[in-house]
């Protein structure tokens, strides 16, 4: 396994409380033999002594919010299915790609067993006929774990028929991706699901929860959002909500990467530990690489508009997040220190969007290819003042109107808050559009310097 | 050989009755015909059409949309070297320049020896170990230029055949439901609630 | 509670129609009817929102993103899909609005910067919703710098399409068409982002009959139809609303022409009959008017051969001709064959020179391949009608390939899960797929087949669940064509209650039936004045547009006819085998050449228009027959073909409704009442006599590119006919000793002939399919007309 | 003002009923006398710049033809003189770059009125006109002229018909021609004249806009 780091990237000192990782220290994590003696599967034994809806309640009690990026309460999202419409099926969602976002392949690797637990406890609670377990294509160590662990929880009797020998009987069937960001998007993962292109459907007017896999009602959830079900189950929402904040209980896995001395993959309290925490603190990432200055960083995955010093001091929590211009996502933090050259960081995320666009809607399909290309213009240095009033133009035809931003004091700018609108199927056009915009809201002088100068800087600047 | 083998055609045949419908199996089968090959051939396509009944036009159109399927013979080795922004930030350019002067090709281009093809991909999900690569969708961590070095020589010489096999092979342990224990894929027709569910529960 | 006081309802009017629902349209109220489509209701409200993606005969997607609006549904004005939500009461729309004009432009500056721009070259230059919404909504001028997209073109996606990758914008038409519509999904988006692009699979091309479909949807020019390349630009054509004649389903088309020369067929959307949906077969065989090989101007025999003469020599030739067989036998040995290529005007003014001046009773516009007259008389059904039913029964040839758009109709129906088809096949055919039942039946013993069938307790429930529409035709020429009414009378009888939708295959056979080609008291059908005519009894044969020696199913009997019948007069466009050995061959105008109506299979009456000036010195047919009576000295009294549809209305049974002021009224057609009078047809004696274990039983079905005339004089058609080979199941192969393509003979009781052999799973085991009018073996020679099937022996030659 | 009324004001405005003929008798740049013409004055007087005679098909420096056969020329034009069918180049040897050609190109100058919008419509400027309108025809035929009569020479000089008086170096002044767009289709320049270049005769600059 030399070419693996067992745990990689996760990063656990302080004295955090630990709801999804509390395995990740352990080196056999994701055997069956050290989940049992863990205390696992003793929540779905806890689950199965109660009755469908009386788990139902406990999750929503516990007001998780979906960890996929959109944040919408699981218990909630169940609850939108309509009644009386079987089979309803079960997506969980591992394709994780948003840029800088971590944790699902760590939940996946290190304690499979765990999200199994949390996918049957749904499944109990909601009547699902059967889950479909969609992991990242890109990710086999992942998928050979997952696999491990299903078949030793289906000769175990935790999966599969009359589970725990009660009359509660489902299937888990693992499916690969094969390599393409949007099939993260919960009617992509739909469609891929079904054997066919990875395009987004429209919502409205259908959600998956009333017309999803196979016009069916569908539940997708987050690997984050399920892994946390079986803590729960154990320990109740009462004791969950103790945890975090009102509007935003629990724990939650962020991973911080960038220019920062200890990039890592951290659980912490949700909405109430800071950015400045996170990047500076001693128990997280513990300041700038080479002492150097903090220039931005990007709150939430590669889809979220950009932060500068001034909002570090916000805590990780959505609203004020949303409302401070930009979102969190899907928990992910990439900072960037004073030697980085804006245009090109933000090339690297358009140029991802773009990439990654399906091509089923107009304004995505050209309009990112064409904010990719003209960046990529000005960032090598044959780019004109023009250039960047089209790269404006081309935003506004993906999302018309203001689109949101951090409040900068040195530009005089206030907040534009979350959300924005926009012409396309899903997220993904804007989301090419929202690096291009902060890096010419916040660093409007870069550009102008790039355009004059026409110079060209490696994006990695000094080392 | 393009269609699947014996063994492959039982395996896709088991994984094709997991699912409620056949077209569910399109990207499973389409791994396996590329562990199979390599990479995916027209025959191999039209055969899992064949499988999950659909035109080999629609399976063309699913497999061209995802980017781990690759209608050319690629190399034993598929270097992927990532180019998103934290790995960008922490040297991926300066990296895949090493890498397209260590192994004399282009992006995109695969080696005389037929071992390697290098490309630029985007966010492998390891953000915190950047730069980070994958050699046939294994994760290497925190590379420099001279790690760079020794994992090729590694995979040249064969000392890395135990934990990364040829391309087309993703996962080396498959789902195996047994029989006994298989509830089986849940019907379309079936309009009941499952049995656990008291009946004046339903609506969740 | 008491207290309250209601305030008097001051609501709108227009909310006491259940239907109705109330919506602001850039600040005025519309009422939409509910479960309308936000894009339609803004149509409806005379607020034209532009669109790429969306059609009204296929599933919204949403995908163009240009019919964005600003909507209010009481959360602040939101962009809204206009093609993808259904209206709802209250909703306030904004069409006009900053935000929907930035939109709009936005939207198409997008569309146009990878596109090419090469309007000139265009096909669909001049008529491109891409074009004429650029400038409509559009910015007015690209910004776009950048290297546009670059693919190889044009690529021939069929043998009828090409593909222009660099025009494509992607807007699922195409292929949605090709999935949900025409049940081919052989095109499909491959690639992702912004390198998506069309594709068939390698070597499977996009041959689906209904091909030319995406070239009339494709909103640009990414689809262009080949027989129509680069010959006209839309502004040099004109146009008029036909009727298609090639099969009976009589499908709307748009006939188009630029200078006299006809250059294209669009479909329109009818709703009752194609929905805009034409098959290829219908959409290109226009190109047989320009052939070189049409006969341009009367023939007249000269020993061995035929040579040109002028009208008034072959008129007065062919009254000779009628006259002395009249002399020598009497008015009943002469026999019309024909009429089913023509006109209600065609086939009324010939059946009245053949009954009153000539006087003879053996009309018939069937050639043996069709189904009995008397399938006319019973309760009809419309095409609607089987398209809403609970349950269609079928039983006859593969829709697909004889009435294409009826099989359209029919799929949709089944798919959308509105109707149930239970079919009774000889073969698997382009509906078994989507069928609820198919159910395989050995030729002669369909009878019974439906006897068991009606047996099943679920099928009786589906039955007896709602109305029932029974489509019959004829599946098998091989065998009689009375085992099919036998068989729609077993259904009528056991499902009383029950219509019938005849699926009769040639152009205006049941006008033509209908209007009076058919025979009066003693007089014989094809079969019998064929007969009589091999026998010596037939002193002049007439054929109008008919081929016996190519198109009756029993070679034999029809070559001997022509051979024995004294003189033989044709009315025809080609040369044909039969036409080839008459005596007097008088020229005819062929579709788009002259006016009138046609009646399709649910008896609906459509104009047919004139476009072009009639090739040659040819005629229309009902003109022939005036001017023949008039040699014959007898007076029909039409001077044009307006007095003749009139005629019609007036006196022909059925069409009292289907007046030329009716008719000029109604977009869709007048559907005629069918006629009373047509007695019920003899079924042959005895039962079909059970097969051998060593035989195989004989079906032999058209396609739709077989070799008729009109498709083989269309050179892009013509080729697409493939020689005739015997199919057998595959099982079967083994038995017979042989292997697929090797050479068999065939022996039945009437010939034997030597055949390559295919096998072919949509055959049942103990059948073999041959195709009918294919070029090379002609099964006919196979076939004895009068046996109830026919049975064959293969064995290695 | 009634049909005789027009008419009145024709006959008023000639000489012998008092009137400034408005017109001056045009002799195609012969100089006569008494009906005779003069030897050795049978030259043609200096015609305006934007004068437009008869039409050329021009070809690119390879040789190929510029004419696509799109038929906007025809669709423009006010007379309908002009019958246009396009058709595919063979891709072996095709005949125009791209995929499609001018099959038959027919102008009828029995109608033609030279307004020049057919040059105006052009996307390749295929279509220029001459200078030369000293030309006449006794028949039908002649008068119309197809692909072989307009299409320029290898050379990029018209051909010369038995009825057409060209005359030393005219052939050169075939490609001058001017349009209210710019060739570029810029937006920017619309109402100003731009000229085009083919066949090597060089580039004239924009001119000025009026205002």
């Amino acid at each position: 396994m030399s070419s693996y780091r067992w745990a990689a990237g996760y990063i656990d000192d302080g004295d955090r409380p630990k709801i999804v990782t509390s395995r990740f220290h352990l080196e056999d994590s994701y055997t069956l033999e050290r989940y049992l003696a863990t205390g696992g599967y003793q929540a779905l034994r806890h689950a199965l002594a109660r009755t469908p809806a009386e788990v139902h309640d406990e999750v929503r009690g516990a007001t998780v919010l979906g960890r996929g990026g959109a944040g919408f309460p699981a218990g909630t999202k169940w609850g939108l299915m309509p009644a009386d419409k079987y089979p309803r099926y079960l997506v969980v969602n591992g394709d994780e790609s948003e840029p800088g976002t971590y944790k699902d392949r760590l939940l996946m690797e290190l304690d499979p067993h765990q999200l199994i637990e949390g996918s049957l406890i749904a499944a109990y609670a909601v009547g699902l006929a059967q889950v479909f377990l969609y992991i990242r294509g890109e990710m086999p160590l992942a998928h050979e774990r997952v696999a491990t662990a299903l078949n030793e929880a289906y000769v175990a009797g935790y999966v599969g028929k009359n589970i725990l020998g009660t009359d509660f009987s489902v299937d888990i069937v693992l499916h690969w991706g094969a390599g393409a960001y949007v099939v993260g998007e919960e009617t992509a993962l739909i469609e891929s699901l079904e054997g066919k292109r990875g395009e987004p459907r429209l919502k409205p007017p259908y959600f998956p929860a009333a017309i999803g896999l196979y016009g069916q009602p569908t539940i997708v959830n987050n690997v984050e959002t399920l892994s946390n079900l079986p803590w729960i189950m154990a320990n109740g929402a009462a004791e969950y909500v103790r945890i975090g904040t009102e509007t935003s209980p629990g724990t939650r896995m962020v991973a911080v990467s960038g220019h920062v001395e200890r990039p890592g993959v951290f659980e912490i309290v949700n909405g109430t530990t800071t950015f400045r925490d996170l990047i500076y603190g001693d128990d997280f990432c513990r300041g700038i690489r080479n002492g150097n200055q903090l220039k931005a960083f990007v709150p939430g995955g590669g889809s979220a508009p950009w932060f500068t010093a001034e909002q570090l001091d916000l805590p990780f929590e959505g609203k004020l997040v949303g409302a401070a211009g930009s979102m969190l996502g899907s928990g992910a933090i990439m900072v960037m220190d004073h030697t980085t050259d804006i245009p090109a960081a933000a090339l690297t995320l358009t140029r991802f969007y773009a990439h990654e666009s399906c091509g089923q809607c107009t304004p995505c399909r050209e309009g990112g290819t064409w904010l990719e290309r003209v960046l990529q213009r000005v960032v090598d240095g044959r780019g004109t003042s023009a250039d960047l009033a089209q790269m404006k133009e081309i935003g506004t035809s993906i999302c018309p109107g203001e689109f949101p931003h951090a409040s900068s004091s040195r530009h005089g700018l206030d907040a534009t808050p979350f959300p924005y609108k926009m012409t396309t199927i899903c997220f993904v056009g804007p989301s090419a559009y929202a690096p291009v915009h902060s890096a010419l809201t916040l660093f409007p002088e870069e550009f102008a310097a790039r355009v004059r100068d026409r110079v060209q800087i490696p994006v990695t600047a000094v080392q | 050989m393009s269609r699947f083998n014996d063994d492959n055609l039982r395996l896709a045949k088991e994984i094709i009755g997991r699912y409620p419908k056949a077209r569910s199996a399109t990207i499973p089968l389409l791994h396996l015909a590329q562990q199979q090959e390599g990479h995916l051939s027209d025959e191999a396509m039209a055969h899992v059409a064949e499988l999950v009944g659909a035109t080999p036009a629609e399976v063309l159109g699913t497999a061209s949309f995802y980017e781990m399927f690759k209608f050319e013979p690629v190399g034993r080795y598929l270097i992927n070297i990532c180019g998103t922004m934290s790995c960008a930030l922490g040297g991926s350019d300066e990296l895949l320049a090493h890498a397209e002067k260590v192994l004399g090709v282009k992006v995109g281009g695969t080696t005389a020896d037929g071992l390697f093809t290098l490309e630029r991909a985007e966010c492998q999900a390891a953000c915190t170990e950047a730069p980070n690569m994958q050699v046939n969708y294994r994760h290497c961590h925190r590379m420099t230029n001279e790690l760079f070095d020794r994992l090729v020589d590694d995979l040249r010489s064969g000392r890395r055949d135990g934990d990364i096999p040829a391309h087309g092979t993703l996962a080396r342990v498959r789902q195996q439901i047994p029989a006994e224990r298989a509830v089986g894929p849940a019907a379309l027709d079936d309009r009941g609630a499952p049995a656990w569910l008291p009946a004046k529960e339903v609506g969740g | 509670m008491s207290d309250t006081v209601k305030p008097t309802e001051t609501t709108p009017q227009v909310a006491s129609d259940p239907d109705a629902v109330s919506i602001t349209v850039n600040g005025v109220e519309h009422a939409a009817r509910k479960g309308q489509l936000l894009i339609d209701a803004l149509a409806d409200a005379g607020e034209y929102v532009p669109r790429f993606c969306y059609h009204e005969r296929l599933s919204p997607v949403g995908k163009c993103r240009m019919c964005l609006v600003e909507c209010d549904t009481g959360r602040g004005p939101a962009i809204t899909v206009s093609c993808m939500v259904p209206v709802a009461p209250g909703m306030k729309v904004d069409t006009q609005g900053e935000t929907t004009k930035r939109m709009q432009e936005g939207v198409l500056e997008l569309f146009l910067a990878n596109h090419p721009l090469d309007c000139p070259v265009c096909d669909k230059g001049g008529e491109c919703p891409l074009q004429d919404q650029a400038v409509s909504h559009g910015p007015g001028e690209s910004r776009y710098l950048e290297e546009k997209r670059h693919f190889e073109k044009p690529i021939a996606v069929s043998d009828l399409v090409y593909l222009d990758r660099e025009r494509c914008i992607l807007c699922d038409r195409c292929t949605r068409f090709a999935d949900e519509v025409g049940s081919d999904a052989l095109i499909h988006f491959a690639g992702r982002g912004n390198n998506t692009y069309i594709t068939t699979f390698p070597d499977q091309p996009f041959a689906s009959y209904f091909s030319g479909n995406t070239v009339q949807i494709c909103p640009v020019g990414a689809l262009t139809a080949r027989p129509y390349r680069f010959k006209a630009r839309p502004w040099d054509l004109r146009q008029q609303e036909s009727t298609c004649t090639t099969c009976a389903v009589g499908c709307r088309i748009a006939v188009q022409s630029s200078h006299d020369e006809v250059l294209r067929h669009l479909g329109v959307d009818s709703d009752p009959v194609n929905h805009g949906w034409l098959c290829d077969r219908g959409r290109f065989n226009y190109e047989q008017l320009h052939s070189a090989d049409r006969v341009l101007q009367p023939l007249v025999r000269a020993g061995d051969d035929l040579l040109p003469a002028t009208w008034s020599e072959a008129l007065a030739e062919a009254a000779t001709a009628l006259g002395a067989a009249k002399a020598a036998g009497g008015a009943g040995s002469i026999a019309v064959l024909g009429g089913a290529r023509g006109t209600n005007e065609d086939a009324y003014a010939w059946a009245r020179l053949a009954h009153e001046v000539i006087g003879t009773p053996n009309v018939y516009a069937q050639m043996g391949d069709g189904l009995p007259a008397d399938l006319l008389v019973l309760e009809r059904a419309t095409i609607d009608e089987a398209a809403a039913a609970s349950t269609v029964v079928l039983i006859g040839p593969d829709l697909k390939e004889e009435l294409p758009v009826l099989y359209l109709r029919l799929r949709e129906a089944a798919v959308k899960g509105r109707t149930r088809l239970l079919e009774f096949t000889p073969k698997l055919s382009g509906l078994s797929t989507v069928a609820w039942r198919s159910i395989a039946y050995e030729p002669g013993t369909l009878t019974a087949a439906i006897d068991t069938a009606l047996a099943d307790d679920q099928i009786a429930a589906q039955l007896a669940s709602g109305p029932v529409v029974v489509v019959a035709g004829r599946a098998n020429l091989a065998e009689s064509s009375t085992a099919t009414v036998q068989a729609v009378r077993t259904v009528l009888a056991k499902v009383p209650g029950s219509t019938v939708l005849p699926a009769f295959r040639r152009g205006n056979v049941i006008g033509a039936l209908q209007v009076g080609m058919r025979p009066t008291e003693g007089g014989l059908d094809t079969r019998g004045v064929l007969q009589a005519a091999a026998d010596g009894g037939i002193e002049c044969l007439v054929l109008l547009g008919a081929d016996p020696v190519a198109d009756f199913p029993d070679a034999d009997l029809a070559r001997r006819a022509l051979a024995g019948a004294r003189r033989v007069i044709a009315v025809d466009t080609f040369l044909t085998a039969s036409s080839a050995q008459a005596d007097v061959v008088l020229a005819a105008c062929a579709f788009a050449e002259k006016a009138g109506t046609t009646t399709n299979i649910e008896g609906r009456v459509s104009p047919v228009a004139r476009q072009v000036t009639p090739a040659g010195s040819t005629r229309p047919d009902w003109m022939i027959a005036v001017e023949l009576a008039e040699a014959l000295g007898g007076d029909l009294g039409y001077d044009d073909v307006g007095q003749i549809t009139a005629d019609i209305a007036e006196n022909v049974d059925g069409y009292t409704r289907v007046t030329p002021e009716a008719l000029s009224a109604a977009a869709d057609g007048v559907v005629a009442y069918a006629p009373t009078g047509i007695g019920p047809v003899a079924l042959l004696a005895g039962e079909a006599p059970a097969r051998s274990s060593y035989d195989f039983r004989l079906i032999v079905s058209r396609t739709l590119y077989d070799q008729a005339e009109g498709t083989a004089h269309s050179p892009s058609l013509a080729h697409l006919t493939t020689a005739t080979t015997v199919h057998v199941n595959p099982l079967d192969l083994g038995r017979i000793g042989t292997t697929d393509g090797a050479t068999v003979k065939l022996t039945s009781s009437k010939a034997s002939v030597v055949c390559t052999i295919t096998g072919d799973e949509s055959v049942l085991r103990g059948t073999a399919w041959m195709p009918f009018r294919h070029p090379g073996v002609d099964p006919r020679e196979l076939i004895d007309c009068f046996a109830h099937t026919t049975d064959l022996r293969i064995e290695n030659p | 003002m009634g049909y005789l009324d027009g008419f009145l004001v024709t006959l008023k405005q000639h000489r012998v009923f008092g009137g400034e003929r408005v017109t001056t008798p045009y002799s195609g740049g012969r100089v006569f006398k008494r009906g005779k013409k003069i030897e050795g004055r049978d030259e043609k007087i200096d015609k305006p710049e934007r004068l437009h005679g008869r039409h050329v098909l021009n070809r690119y420096d390879d040789g190929m033809e510029k004419c696509i056969g799109c038929e906007l020329c025809a669709g423009v034009c006010p007379a309908k003189c002009i019958h246009v069918r396009g058709a595919d180049n063979d891709p072996q040897n095709p005949t125009s770059p791209g995929e499609r050609f001018g099959f038959v190109y027919e102008i009828n100058y029995l109608r033609c009125i030279h307004c020049d919008l057919c040059v105006e419509a052009c996307p390749t400027e295929a279509i220029t006109e001459s200078k030369l309108f000293e030309f006449s025809f006794t028949s039908r035929s002649d008068a119309v002229y197809t692909k072989r009569e307009l299409l320029v020479g290898d050379d990029g000089k018209p051909r010369q018909l038995p009825w057409e008086d060209w005359r030393e170096g005219e052939d050169a002044h075939t490609s001058g021609w001017m349009r209210a767009t710019a060739p570029g289709g810029d937006a920017d320049f619309v109402g100003q004249v731009g000229w085009s270049a083919e066949l090597g005769y060089g580039v004239r600059a924009a001119e000025e806009a009026a205002d």
